[in-house]
């Protein structure tokens, strides 16, 4: 057993100092009933580090990896090339194997990062403060929303339609058992991402507006049009990100008035993963500083007045405030924040602007190649680097029938909206920077097969 | 040399990454940027050395024994991380066909099998993405089945010693919280418990092994009396690798209990996360379990149910928690590391970490107050107090000057029922060797701080950093560079 | 260009403050007529990390790797499983961003490894010193050889029959051009490795024996009598180890009575890497150590006292006595060498036993299934994990049939020792620990198949 | 803490790797082993957490600047790493038939051609290890072309300057050496050169540019010179990255260079290699080249030529330098760097690194003497002597006192020509403010040199360890632990 050091003699010898017999003596506390008499049965027992990797790698290879194939999907999550230091570099023992830094003498390694990481996700989102991560978009999204509430005391709760599906869903889930009143609809396949509906939709008990930018379509929603009849009606205006990326090319969020941005991280250094862990953004103004959940890392002095980093206002957290904390959040995702961080310095705000406008080029590529198919139409044209595209007949069979020609084609609205017949000829298409011309070219031809 | 900022090493509108240049006409859409971000963008080397040196400022399990109390800081194996990276395991999204990723859903029914069977419970919930929203995960699935049953409640108790996640998510998930005492021999006070159950109750959450490192021995009986009024138990897994192999916590009478695969399942800690928490349930709490999950069908293979199918049969499923399903990164690594192990060498993960605790216990009790140690056995944890120490010296000196020794200090005040408490948890991945030269250390400033020595208050002396200024960063936050906010 | 710093406003700094007007000034001493004017025509110019990532990997995946294929190649390299934590703590910066270790207050870590890496190294080849590494075995055997002319001073080489035959090439090579006479010859496809017929060659003017063990057939020569012939007149018994893992079930050559002991070390912790970089092993009498060639780390004390490491007998080497030095060599394998001490520190003799004894077992299995072969006759029946077949026919077209067949089927006589027609049916098969009953079930069954 | 030696940790007996066991009899083998070796077995935990600890007692171009004259420690690109550890190269025999590692030998080719092109010659042998085995194979290319004429000469002729490896190759390879002196201006000296020219001189080694960071401008005059008396020009390619891209080798008259491809192309140096030494020839060296070799065939696919197939045409080969076909794990790192870079991106490294240096050479020559610092620029590494240092200290009490500011020391007392020497070369990878920084440290140090600061005499002091006993390693040798030999 290789990660076991103790062996028999020094079992032996530690059990007499302990004064116990055998080990049974130290499980005395369990009823005797409860106490297995030995290791599972009909579970496997321990194995070679050779065996247990021919068994996972023969799994893996069950699965079509995204590089192994031309690659379209998004919705949510997104494939962009992360340079081979990220996780050279995250892969540091000091990195990995540390532990939240509360002892911040012996952790300014991990908070001089997260200072960083907040600094550069502020300026991402274009919010005063960011915090120092959270589970993922769809959870900072719920937080943002519980944060609206405690801030306006108000409960009412307005959701665009261009909000992801699973995002919506996560938020129902948890305001079914806080009496937050959720108000939200499905989209529609056209390119109006229906901002001048949504305001109208703005009363005197408005919490929050939420709105996704680019939102699930790919659509690019009217966001100071939105903040101003939010904040008219004293309610708050969130903005989720899920294509960060975006941002290099579009204006932050917080510049356009929103007073919570939050967002899906993964996009930079993280990798897709099948859909974790990845990397919860989250910023607001900074009069909302002590509402926020979540670590925070904060600039100080130490005894000596060296510059140093700590995590500050916990006054808001769990382990302090118990049941009157900001959140339950405790563990987040630091060593996402870390590969986030990394590759965001790599890439300055010029390398984010250089990968934006690639990824949006490769991707009015593949509009203008699958617009050439008879019966195709692009539902948005104008997008960031992911649109909805109507086919005829169900997108799911259509995703099926590409993945047959090992081809991951999209995200098909039926699998997103499932019951929403209206949505069923719905495909959504995302291109990065990792996507070739002969990609769109193979999609092109294949999906032209499949539906001629 | 100190490490500068990022911002303070590269320059706005530089940039290390290459890419190919975009031919034609610039891009017009709404609300386009004018200009690049302001983030410095810095080449290579100068990356590659700045978080190689940060790096170095940090303490870590690679670097020594981390005794953190409840954090279960054990080794990492690095095949995990090896597979991890496995192009089919890494390199796959969320939404492809499940006819592409099967070999991702086998692993993550195979992992579930593994918890179900180690717990001896129903079925688990593989979503949640660290323990306390396993713990939310939990609640919510309690509170589905007593509003499925039309029997709202408004109550859950929580001892005194539990982890601050305990309240902060009964809170989160609506509940008023109530505490029940501890008794003299640091476990919940049953009687208590029992005078204050009643119809108004929805659950108790109990830590076991719980937060004193002691096994919670009434546990079957307050499951047993709670059952009894209607409510459901709670179990906070953190200290599952107490018991791993040796004890399963559904013969205890538990409904809900989350799993760190971080702590058990040696998942890395990463500076803080990510974890994984997943939530094995009852049968009782399976049919509220939320979307999407993992389920074997009838010819062996693993299919996921998501939104579109719960209809069919799920219909009780309260929602979901998080997008898409969980934090696969996690999943493989646990489940490599439970087929490294097998049943035998978890249930010898057990046993060394016990023993390891006890060998600390035993080693460090005439030199420290243990508080409960004169009354028997720890399970993975030693816990200490700070009385005896002299010249106003507590527990925050001595773990300061424990770095001094070259190590991480334990958990410190907390569980917050023992004054100036000090939990000890070693793990199973250290040596003896490495316990004797811990033990040594403990007991040299253990001794300091008994002989009154005022160099400990201000230790460390020989960290990357002296004491640093909590109340001066709290009070007025600095949380970004050259945005002082407010 | 990622990984220049330097930025064009800092260029025109630094040329000020060199003062010169362009960069073109600093490279004056160069002839005008040899001056490139620009980038060098018709080479590509610099790419971005994806599509060098790309392009690798196109490369890559033109070869059929070892681990996609029943595997059953030795012949002087062998495939292990090395553990993932070697192949993790070999990339840390400080090990392999680190120079040789001339400033020894700062570079402990890499003169510590290598004091436990000489120690390692002498155990297992059972002399009593080794040193710091060599660049691989057929290299390491040549200086064994140089040094034992040294020593004796004599000019005469016998080689046994069994030695790999580009361990001989590379010392026929450097003979050539020092005087030495090197007496080899081909082997035989028997199961005598011929050791009674090399001793009879043996005289007063040899100044070494030179024999692999187990030899290039998978033969275990007869070590002890072989001492004896060589030092009875004055000769020095030189042993060449190409598989060291054998040594965790032979005795030690050393103590075997061998003088000097060489071996190659990729099997341990280096992997097959198509031939290199590889591990030269190198030990002997420590009389003989101001003989050796190759850096040595020796154990001293600081200025305070305390237990430290440096380069020593350095006098020994090239760049202090020049032309008077016992080898050129300067730079040699020191990651390599850290990879096998890391290797060999999991392992212990213990791993290293069972490691042995799995991959002799496997062998043997091999050995079996290919015997049910009509045709296909087990050359020599004693061997650790390498053993010559007779194949009907010539085993090189044997190879090739199993290649296309996706199998990676042993190496054939006739490459290694090609115009020896009395070789052309060999074929060598060899075994170890990662070699599953499946594979040697799918090798019998594709070899039947081709031999029918 | 102090870091035991493994065999201080583990114990005999023990290991920590899992293998199956082993079903059936023993083996019976002649020689067998009766008991295991006597090498401790450490589980992972501890020997993750022994070379990780061991690892921060090193310095390294990730934690800064690594200022070693010749020997270009420049960033090693993490791209590298990772494409060497594709399954397609990492794990590949070989021996495998060629119809199974086409990439492989395109791999070979590919880097070929690019070194060929760099250096303006006209064939490449790919397979020695390192510099000084190519040295070894460029002389051995030599007098085989030499004898091949049935001409054998007996002398080699190299500069004083000359790295050590270049006479002890000489004399490895047969021949005699002979020293030619060096200009005032750091230059050999071509008067002397060509007086002992003669039919008795087999060729001269020549580093170009040189090992006091110059260019030897007559180097075509002296290639001239040599081939009129039939000799050959062997040039030191140890500092091809001040010129890579600028100034091709073959055009000056070179008949054999060897390329550290872990100097100018980036390979790791791993603490001591492994390098890897191709050597370019001229076409009158191109007939003699060692085996294997990789060929490009008429339909454009890539054959290794081998023992087999040197009969047909390729009967002059001199032989085989060692088994195999070379480093292949960094001609993959190489190949992967020059394709990163381009011939543009090439041509950039050679004059950053030609800026940096002489930034360095004028931002310090008024506090250190710089022998040749008056008479013009240098190419990629700056030369300073201990002129001037007060108190009896010297250029050791400079580097070891840099050390304490931080940094690894420069190459000192090297080259000889130079009384007291420093090289330093910065490389291209260090930026402005990182030299800015060096800078400030080096004068800081001067200074103090300069006024005879005691103190320096016995730095560092405050690296891992203080200056040891070198004298006692080497008057009795301890070279393994407790067997202390003799």
């Amino acid at each position: 057993m290789r990660y076991l050091p103790l062996r028999d003699a020094d079992r032996t010898a530690m059990l007499a100092t302990v004064g116990a017999t055998s080990i049974d003596d130290l499980f005395v506390d369990v009823p005797a009933d409860a106490r297995l008499a030995g290791p599972l049965e009909g579970l496997p027992l321990h194995a070679s580090e050779m065996a247990v990797e021919r068994h996972m790698a023969a799994l893996a290879g069950k699965n079509l990896s995204a590089g192994s194939a031309p690659f379209f999907l998004g919705a949510g999550a997104y494939r962009h090339h992360v340079p081979a230091s990220v996780d050279h570099l995250i892969q540091r023992g000091e990195f990995l194997t540390a532990y939240t830094p509360y002892q911040p003498e012996i952790a300014q390694g991990t908070l001089q990062v997260l200072f960083e990481f907040q600094t550069q996700v502020a300026r991402l989102l274009g919010t005063e403060v960011a915090n120092a991560s959270m589970y993922d978009g769809s959870t900072a999204c719920w937080e943002a929303i519980a944060m609206a509430g405690r801030i306006t005391r108000r409960q009412r709760v307005v959701i665009s339609s261009g909000l992801h599906p699973h995002y919506v869903e996560t938020v129902r889930t948890m305001a079914r058992f806080t009496g937050d009143s959720i108000e939200s609809e499905a989209p529609r396949l056209e390119a109006d991402p229906g901002d001048a509906a949504l305001a109208t939709r703005i009363d005197g008990e408005t919490s929050c507006v939420v709105v996704q930018y680019p939102d699930i379509m790919g659509r690019i929603p009217d966001l100071p049009a939105i903040a101003a009849a939010a904040q008219g009606q004293g309610a708050l205006l969130i903005v989720v990100v899920t294509e960060p990326v975006a941002l290099g090319m579009l204006e932050s969020p917080g510049v356009l008035g929103a007073d919570i941005v939050v967002g899906e991280g993964q996009a930079i250094g993280v990798g897709l993963q099948f859909g974790g862990p990845y990397l919860g953004l989250f910023g607001c103004r900074s009069k909302f500083v002590r509402q926020m959940p979540g670590r925070l890392c904060g600039e100080t002095v130490d005894a000596e007045g060296r510059r140093g980093f700590v995590l500050t206002l916990s006054t808001r957290e769990q382990h302090i405030r118990r049941e009157k904390a900001t959140s339950n959040i405790c563990t987040n995702s630091g060593l996402c924040a870390l590969a986030f961080s990394i590759h965001m310095t790599l890439l300055g705000g010029t390398g984010l602007a250089r990968m934006a406008a690639l990824s949006h080029h490769r991707a009015r590529q593949t509009a203008a190649r699958l617009a050439e198919i008879p019966g195709v139409e692009i539902v948005n044209p104008i997008f960031f680097n992911e649109f909805a595209v109507r086919v005829p007949g169900d997108a799911r069979e259509v995703v099926r029938e590409l993945a047959d020609r090992g081809i991951l084609g999209g995200v098909s609205c039926g699998r997103l909206y499932p019951g929403h017949e209206e949505l069923a000829q719905g495909l959504l298409v995302a291109a990065t920077e990792t996507t070739t011309p002969e990609d769109i070219e193979a999609l092109g031809t294949a999906l032209a097969e499949i539906l001629a | 040399l100190e490490e500068p900022l990022i911002f303070e090493i590269g320059k706005v509108g530089e940039t290390g990454v290459d890419f190919d240049r975009v031919p034609g006409a610039a891009a017009a859409l709404p609300f386009q940027r004018s200009a690049p971000l302001d983030l410095p963008g810095l080449s290579e080397p100068e990356t590659v050395r700045h978080y190689t040196r940060l790096s170095r400022q940090n303490y870590a399990i690679d670097l020594g024994l981390f005794p953190l109390g409840s954090c279960t800081m054990k080794h990492n194996p690095r095949l995990d991380e090896k597979v991890a990276r496995m192009a089919g395991f890494a390199d796959i999204h969320p939404l492809q066909p499940q006819q592409t990723v099967r070999g991702a859903l086998e692993v993550i029914s195979q992992l579930a099998d593994w918890l179900v069977q180690l717990t001896g419970m129903h079925s688990v919930a593989m979503t949640p993405k660290a323990g306390a929203h396993g713990e939310l995960c939990g609640l919510l699935c309690i509170r589905a089945a007593l509003e499925a049953r039309g029997d709202p409640r408004e109550v859950v108790l929580v001892p005194e010693s539990a982890h601050g996640t305990n309240p902060a998510t009964a809170a989160f998930a609506g509940y008023r919280v109530e505490s029940i005492p501890a008794t003299a021999a640091g476990r919940v006070d049953f009687e208590a418990l029992q005078a204050r159950l009643g119809p108004d109750v929805a659950g108790v959450m109990i830590t076991n092994p719980n937060t004193c490192g002691l096994f919670e021995p009434d546990l079957k009986k307050i499951a047993d009396a709670v059952h009894a009024v209607g409510g459901f138990v709670y179990c906070d897994g953190a200290n599952f690798n107490a018991i791993v192999g040796r004890v399963r916590p559904g013969d205890l009478g538990v409904d809900a209990m989350h799993i760190n695969l971080h702590k058990t399942f040696s998942t890395p800690h990463g500076g803080g996360g990510p974890g994984s928490g997943p939530v094995v349930l009852s049968e009782a709490l399976t049919p509220f379990a939320p979307l999407p999950f993992a389920a074997r069908g009838p010819d062996g293979s693993v299919r996921l149910i998501e939104e579109e199918d719960a209809a069919d049969g799920h219909s009780q499923a309260f929602g979901r928690m998080a997008a898409f399903h969980g934090q696969m990164g996690m999943f493989t690594r646990a489940l490599t590391y439970i087929l490294s192990h097998g049943a035998d060498g978890l249930r010898q993960v057990a046993e060394d970490a016990v023993l390891n605790a006890n060998y600390i216990l035993r080693s460090l009790d005439d030199v420290l107050d243990a508080p409960f140690g004169k009354s028997g056995s720890c399970m993975h944890e030693a816990l200490f107090s700070d009385a005896g120490f002299a010249g106003g010296l507590s527990t925050i000196d001595l773990a300061k000057g424990l770095i001094d020794e070259g190590y991480h200090p334990m958990t410190v005040y907390f569980p917050l029922v023992v004054h100036g408490a000090m939990l000890i948890e070693p793990t199973e991945t250290e040596s003896k060797a490495s316990l004797d030269q811990f033990i040594g250390a403990v007991r040299s400033v253990a001794s300091r701080a008994k002989a009154g020595d005022e160099s400990l208050k201000s230790a460390p002396h020989f960290a990357p950093r002296r004491r640093l200024d909590e109340t001066q960063a709290a009070r007025k936050p600095v949380l970004a560079w050259q945005a002082t906010g407010n």
